[in-house]
């Protein structure tokens, strides 16, 4: 193939300096790889001309599916040829992002096969991606990849890859066997995740603990997030070895904990844990004195979503707390719940936490048939606008779907 | 400004100086520090040594012209014939004469004013109109304040709270008294859209003014028996009120429906947290003249549970920051509603936000 | 007149109870007065039907003036005809409220010659209540009211009489001299007080302090609330004297400032000034041995105001700090810019906060010609939804236009 | 689901337990603590005694086929075969044995990859494709990565921060790196209003969508030379780039106009205070490949000011809370706009509504 390589002074200039060059990846891939080395190419265009040079993919995916493949042109096709098309396959990971030597070679082998010979591990929703393909190689590298056990992730209006912290597989922390819920959920979904039934798109993720390892709370339209509901499990005797080996634990530990709840008397630590927040950072800091609860679930929260388009939001607390072993099964139903309405009523491109902000809470939570709790909110209302419903006002009108008639009308808004 | 003829306008008001009592003349902005000798009772140190006395007593603000006259009786008799009112509306003499204290409480206790106010107490009640003068109100102001006053008045006597305690009441959303700052706010509200005198309307109102007076567009024009109107979208009315303070012929008053709500955590001053607005604690309490002890005994809870839990110089708010909300709720027994989730404007933004959370 | 007082069972319930009674001061004021006890008549029925029975007023008012009086006339006049009209007089209070015996007393016997007997020592906005007479008697209450040195307060689209706490009068934390910047505002806008030239009410609230006894960040379109630039003045005798007398520096001062900026060692309490917020706890609980810094002045913020239309707002910083001496022609520049800019692009009724928030406060510092500094806002964007403007951006072009064809196909993602 | 032929469809990923190491399927859940033994290596240890080594490499996370089996191989030779990528798509071999770190290191090493991004480090920046792989990028992603990396290369391989560092790209406001809670967030961002391509805009787009894809609705249908077609009224567009996401013909690139914008003090996790949105800093730098030198000046500006100055344990925005917004533009020499101040949906909630200041 082009054995002699193309001139990119510009990309050039980004294989020096310590950190690994994607560059370099490209130009691996180039010796081998005509389109490889028409993108090293266009890519070398780009940053001369300081633009990209993809257009807007059509629908191009494989039999049955309505995602999962990304479809790119090339809008400077004569003169790179082989990019003309240059579609990615999303793949569902598996959970935890865990491999073995074998499965990624076989992996390798599919792509080579078929493909740029380019990845990215992972993309940020979490799939692999396969980077840069013919539109006639889709059918063939899905093909393979199903008889290597793997499948698609989702592009478009589907539920989209669910991903998780490594959990209990690597991590003390994790107040619940996220993996396993990813993993689970991941399945559950398939037709959710390859056919496009929703408004917009949908993503769960899944952190053992508040530190939030999958940025869940920022990202994902169901954030399932671990907690404990007892107290803090505490071992005295690796607390004073934390002091007597320099650790300030008044200063470092109990000047930071955000509720004040904890006292060091220079001897004992005392936690009031009926005023601890869960925020983790004591645990954090004092690995082996101290470790969540022994009573562990999770958080659910809902909405977190990037700005388009009414500005950025993050998950807001729909279910305190879900005790470990009952996850899987109320997740489920609450989500069916969640899709019905949102199928219903969410206007097209419209996010679950963009209907939630559109109807409110209070209206959501009548839909879904969820009691408003204290915990779902930093602070109750300050405005005085409060729509009474007509069944709490005298000779007010059939009670009953209000939720949906505030729905409706709220929109206005 | 072509009304300048022989009548004297725009004099404004009378230069305060000639009202200043000699020793708050000789001392105004010398002043180096205070103390707090009782309830209701200050005396302020000068740098020259100087000291002025003041005696705050409470007032209902409603203030007829004999019991104004009774306090410029006492004023002569104690303190020069200077007094001032404050911000809370309450009466203040100001004493050269420490020995004049005790005499005055004693004369305004037998005419029925109490010391009291100052420091860590509920002092008066910031309030309004009501029905003794106010078309837009959704329930009487004094007689309300007036009754919980009877019931804290221990607490105006007394500085035994952990912090000031400022409570406020407005007999509709204007808020006249600006209640939405207050440890504890007592708002009237309506709860039923406006009823619309198509007869009257188009003679006593703007159409175009009342349908744009309406922050959720919950009004539209209409013609009625052939008279140009408008109809009320009674789902998409929140009750505020703007609408009749535009347009006579929308009354929204209601015997049933109008009633009272309550706020808490709200403060003004900027010592320690930042002012902030009270929020909602009780969404709806039936109007229950003339002693509204449903109200009252909403009140008193509050200050009750907020006296026994909160940590010195904690103002309601900041006792509920520690604490949080649900405990808030738990502790005062109040239901959390559907209605305490803020579905306005800015909605979403009263989320809870973070996996912090208390069990 | 009423020689035997009419019945009144429910608010008789009112004269009961410790603290005093408004029904007593109407039952005072209507043995000699008609108006008085048709009042009580009207209340009593309010407080049976439990709803007002006041009507919207036509403008009443002076000759000259736009404002000052609230027309209110009764629904039930038939029953009460001494009420049929029974408008309120808004008068301007002398600056901080203080009166002598004197000035009181001929103020009531103005309104006794005039009026219902009846007021408010004050109304909210601070002025002083004439509460309620008919209509002819207003222009002469008027010129008695002038004669006697005092004018009219506002209503309506005008200024609003200014207000002020105590300060320098009576109080040691005082950051510069309220009551007369309160006294020269009311005079110097005495045409914008009583004759409406504006979309809406306008107010001014002046406190000598962050302690803010006039409530004037939450009221006042313009906030005016003393602070210092210096350090905090420290007594350390008095300190020590507080410590000895039992005060716990630690947990009631230290602990309990915002910014943690205090320290005490048991000895000595030092402060960091530069890390203080001037937010006046420490002083509050020490006044002997703190006080504000010498180099006094005051922060301007603007916009305050109650809910009605779009929610309540604070006033927030417009001006972080002015001095002392420069504050009045300070305020008396910017408002004049600011009522200029209002006055023009003000929709009816829309107070000035509402203004910034509809055009946003970018739009109205370039409208009044102020620059923005960090200190007017709790902290910056978090959307990226940043209107550059026309100047900071390039005439661009779109190359590779020629590229996008019917090939690209409707976009689905 | 008619599509179920003889093709496999809808497997869904493999299941991972397959793919663990044989200590962690032993240990599975009974992790005890872990102890950080080196920049980018950590030992967990189970309550069974049993540990396992993590070595955490950097990556480009844009990866040949070539350096996939050279991990594979460094596994096979190291952890048994065993590896999995991070959540910031590092990756990370597992080893039972702690003599292989050494060993593993020195390969990784040598081939480039920098072992580190544990603990109060600086990890890898969450990125997006660019002009890589994507349409609508207003920047590149990987380069700047790239050079930035280079930069902040000690503290990575360095755990000498106060706190975690996160950094994030995305190269448009769809923020496909959700970089919205980063400590330091870089973001591409257009600055000129679509291109309208009417020649061809009725036969890509549905004109209803695209009008309605604007969050401030500056489309408005227009007829072009007789072709129904949209135009945008400028002045009322925010350079969002929806429109072109629904709409092929309404480009917005613009290789003057594109460039960068750094936001900081964002955060996800609950660790001592509740998650958060980062804020502006710098609201346009110009598009300058190669190595864009500006935006790595300004990364670098930011770590070493806030490496310098903040306390341990704060993160990016927990050390702007405590020295106040001023503060961090005065140290860092940014300069304060117009733009830092927030003119969208609910401006006005984060001006300033107290007296707290500094001076
Ligand atoms: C590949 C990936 C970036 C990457 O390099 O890793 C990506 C790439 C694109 N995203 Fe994304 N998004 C990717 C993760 C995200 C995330 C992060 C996440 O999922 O955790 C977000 C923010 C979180 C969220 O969902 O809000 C994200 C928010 C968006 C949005 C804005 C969605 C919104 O509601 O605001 C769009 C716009 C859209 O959907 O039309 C978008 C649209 C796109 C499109 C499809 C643009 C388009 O209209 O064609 C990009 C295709 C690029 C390409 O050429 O391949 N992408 N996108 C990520 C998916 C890889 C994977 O499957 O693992
Ligand atoms: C007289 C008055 C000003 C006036 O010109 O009328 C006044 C006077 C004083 N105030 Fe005030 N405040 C007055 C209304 C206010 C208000 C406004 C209001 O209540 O509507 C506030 C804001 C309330 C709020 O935050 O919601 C107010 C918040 C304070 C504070 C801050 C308290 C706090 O911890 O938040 C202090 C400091 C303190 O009390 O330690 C203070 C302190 C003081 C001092 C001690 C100042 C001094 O050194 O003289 C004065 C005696 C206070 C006392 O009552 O113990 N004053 N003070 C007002 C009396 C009203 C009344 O009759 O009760
Ligand atoms: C008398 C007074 C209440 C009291 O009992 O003290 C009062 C009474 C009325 N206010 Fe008020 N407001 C009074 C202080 C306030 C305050 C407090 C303040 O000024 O510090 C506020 C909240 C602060 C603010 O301005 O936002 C206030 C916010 C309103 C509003 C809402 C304005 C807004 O922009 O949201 C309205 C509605 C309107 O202006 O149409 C209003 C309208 C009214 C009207 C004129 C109702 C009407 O449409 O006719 C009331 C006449 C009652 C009557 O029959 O006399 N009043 N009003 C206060 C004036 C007395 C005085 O001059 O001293
Ligand atoms: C491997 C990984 C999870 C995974 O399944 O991939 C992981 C693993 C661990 N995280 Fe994490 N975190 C990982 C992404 C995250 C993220 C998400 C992100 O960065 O996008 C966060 C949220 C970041 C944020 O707040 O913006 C995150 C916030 C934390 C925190 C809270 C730090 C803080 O003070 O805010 C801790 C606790 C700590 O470090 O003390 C933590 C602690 C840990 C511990 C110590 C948990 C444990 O006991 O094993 C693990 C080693 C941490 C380390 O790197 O020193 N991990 N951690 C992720 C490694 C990413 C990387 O390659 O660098
Ligand atoms: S989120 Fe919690 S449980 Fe999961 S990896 Fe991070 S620290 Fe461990
Ligand atoms: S987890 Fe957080 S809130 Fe709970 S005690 Fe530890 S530091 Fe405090
Ligand atoms: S609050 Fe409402 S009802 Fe009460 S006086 Fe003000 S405008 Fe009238
Ligand atoms: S009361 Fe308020 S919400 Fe209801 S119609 Fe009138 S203006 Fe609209
Ligand atoms: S605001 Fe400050 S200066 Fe004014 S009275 Fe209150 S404490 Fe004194
Ligand atoms: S004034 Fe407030 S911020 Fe300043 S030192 Fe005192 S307590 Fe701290
Ligand atoms: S951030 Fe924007 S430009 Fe970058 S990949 Fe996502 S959609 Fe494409
Ligand atoms: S870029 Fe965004 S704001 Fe501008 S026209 Fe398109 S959708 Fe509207």
């Amino acid at each position: 193939m082009a054995d002699e390589m193309r001139a990119t002074p510009l990309l050039d200039e980004l294989e020096k300096g310590p950190w690994p060059s994607f560059v370099k990846e490209i130009k691996a891939a180039a010796k081998a790889k005509p389109t490889a080395d028409d993108l090293l190419g266009q890519l070398e265009l780009s940053y001369k001309e300081k633009i990209s040079h993809w257009k807007h993919g059509g629908i191009v995916g494989v039999m049955g599916y309505g995602g999962g493949v990304i479809g790119r042109y090339s809008d400077v096709p004569e003169q790179f040829p082989n990019v003309s098309h240059f579609h990615t396959l999303r793949v569902n990971h598996p959970s935890g992002w865990f491999y073995t030597s074998d499965v990624l070679r076989k992996l390798c082998d599919i792509w080579e096969t078929h493909g740029s010979d380019l990845t990215n591990f992972h993309g940020s929703t979490g799939d692999i991606i396969l980077l840069g393909t013919k539109t006639d190689e889709l059918e063939a590298t899905f093909n393979d990849l199903t008889k290597l056990g793997f499948d698609l992730g989702g592009s478009g209006s589907v539920m989209r890859t669910p991903s998780c912290c490594v959990g209990e597989a690597r991590c003390e922390w994790a107040c619940y066997d996220t993996m396993a819920l990813c993993n689970d959920l991941t399945h559950t979904y398939q037709d959710e995740l390859h056919r496009p039934a929703f408004p917009y798109k949908f993503k769960f993720k899944c952190s053992g603990c508040p530190n939030d390892c999958v940025a869940s709370i920022a990202r994902a339209d169901l954030s399932i997030i671990g907690t404990w509901k007892d107290d803090i499990q505490q071992d005295d005797a690796a607390v004073s070895e934390y002091a007597a080996a320099g650790l300030d634990i008044q200063k470092d530990v109990c000047d930071r904990c955000p509720t004040k709840c904890m006292d060091w008397d220079g001897k004992r630590l005392s936690i009031n844990n009926r005023e601890c927040v869960r925020c983790m950072h004591c645990i954090n800091v004092m690995p082996k004195a101290l470790r969540p609860g022994k009573e562990k679930g999770a958080t659910l929260l809902i909405g977190a979503k990037a700005p388009i388009l009414q500005g950025a939001l993050l998950s807001s607390v729909l279910i305190p707390f879900v005790p470990a072993q009952e996850l899987l099964e109320t997740v489920k139903e609450l989500v069916s719940r969640i899709w019905d309405f949102w199928g219903e009523y969410g206007n097209n491109r419209e996010r679950v936490g963009e209907l939630i902000q559109r109807i409110g809470m209070p209206a959501f939570l009548d839909a879904i048939g969820l009691d408003p709790v204290p915990e779902m909110v930093s602070a109750p209302r300050d405005n005085p606008y409060i729509f009474f419903q007509s069944e709490d006002v005298e000779e007010g009108e059939t009670p009953g779907e209000e939720a949906l008639d505030e729905a409706a009308v709220k929109e206005t808004k | 400004m072509g009304t300048q003829t022989e009548r004297l306008t725009d004099i404004g008001p009378p230069n305060y100086e000639q009202f200043l009592h000699p020793v708050i003349k000789k001392n105004y902005g010398k002043w180096k520090y205070h103390e707090n000798l009782a309830p209701g009772v200050l005396c302020h140190v000068s740098e020259t040594g100087d000291r002025i006395y003041t005696v705050r007593a409470g007032s209902p603000r409603l203030l007829s012209i004999q019991t104004v006259r009774l306090f410029a009786d006492l004023a002569d008799r104690y303190s020069g014939g200077y007094l001032r009112f404050t911000s809370r509306n309450n009466v203040e003499f100001l004493l050269d004469n420490p020995d004049n204290i005790e005499p005055l409480r004693k004369d305004l206790a037998e005419s029925g004013f109490p010391v009291g106010g100052t420091g860590n107490a509920i002092s008066n009640i910031v309030h309004t109109q009501g029905w003794v003068h106010c078309h837009s109100s959704a329930t009487d102001a004094s007689g309300i304040v007036k009754a919980v006053m009877d019931a804290v008045y221990d607490h105006f006597t007394g500085q035994k709270l952990p912090a000031k305690l400022r409570i406020a009441l407005a007999c509709c959303l204007n808020m006249c008294g600006a209640v939405h700052c207050s440890d504890i706010a007592i708002l009237g509200i309506h709860r039923r859209a406006p009823k619309v005198r198509h007869d009257m309307l188009n003679k006593v109102c703007e159409i175009p003014t009342a349908i744009a007076s309406c922050p959720t567009g919950a009004i539209r024009s209409a013609t009625v028996d052939g008279k140009p109107s408008v109809e009320v979208i009674d789902a998409q009315c929140m009750f505020c009120g703007n609408c009749y303070t535009v347009c006579p012929a929308m009354p929204l008053n209601d015997p049933e429906n109008d009633g009272l709500s309550i706020w808490v955590g709200g403060k003004v001053s900027n010592a320690r947290s930042a002012p902030r607005f009270s929020k909602l604690a009780i969404p709806f309490i039936p109007n229950n003249p003339p002693r509204w002890p449903e109200v009252v005994d909403a009140v008193v809870n509050i200050v009750e549970v907020y006296a026994r839990n909160a940590r010195k110089y904690e103002r309601v708010g900041e006792w509920i920051d520690r604490i949080g909300w649900p405990k808030f709720f738990e502790l005062t027994g109040i239901e959390f509603t559907r209605y305490h989730i803020d579905d306005f404007k800015n909605a979403g933004l009263t989320y809870a936000r973070s996996a912090h959370l208390r069990f």
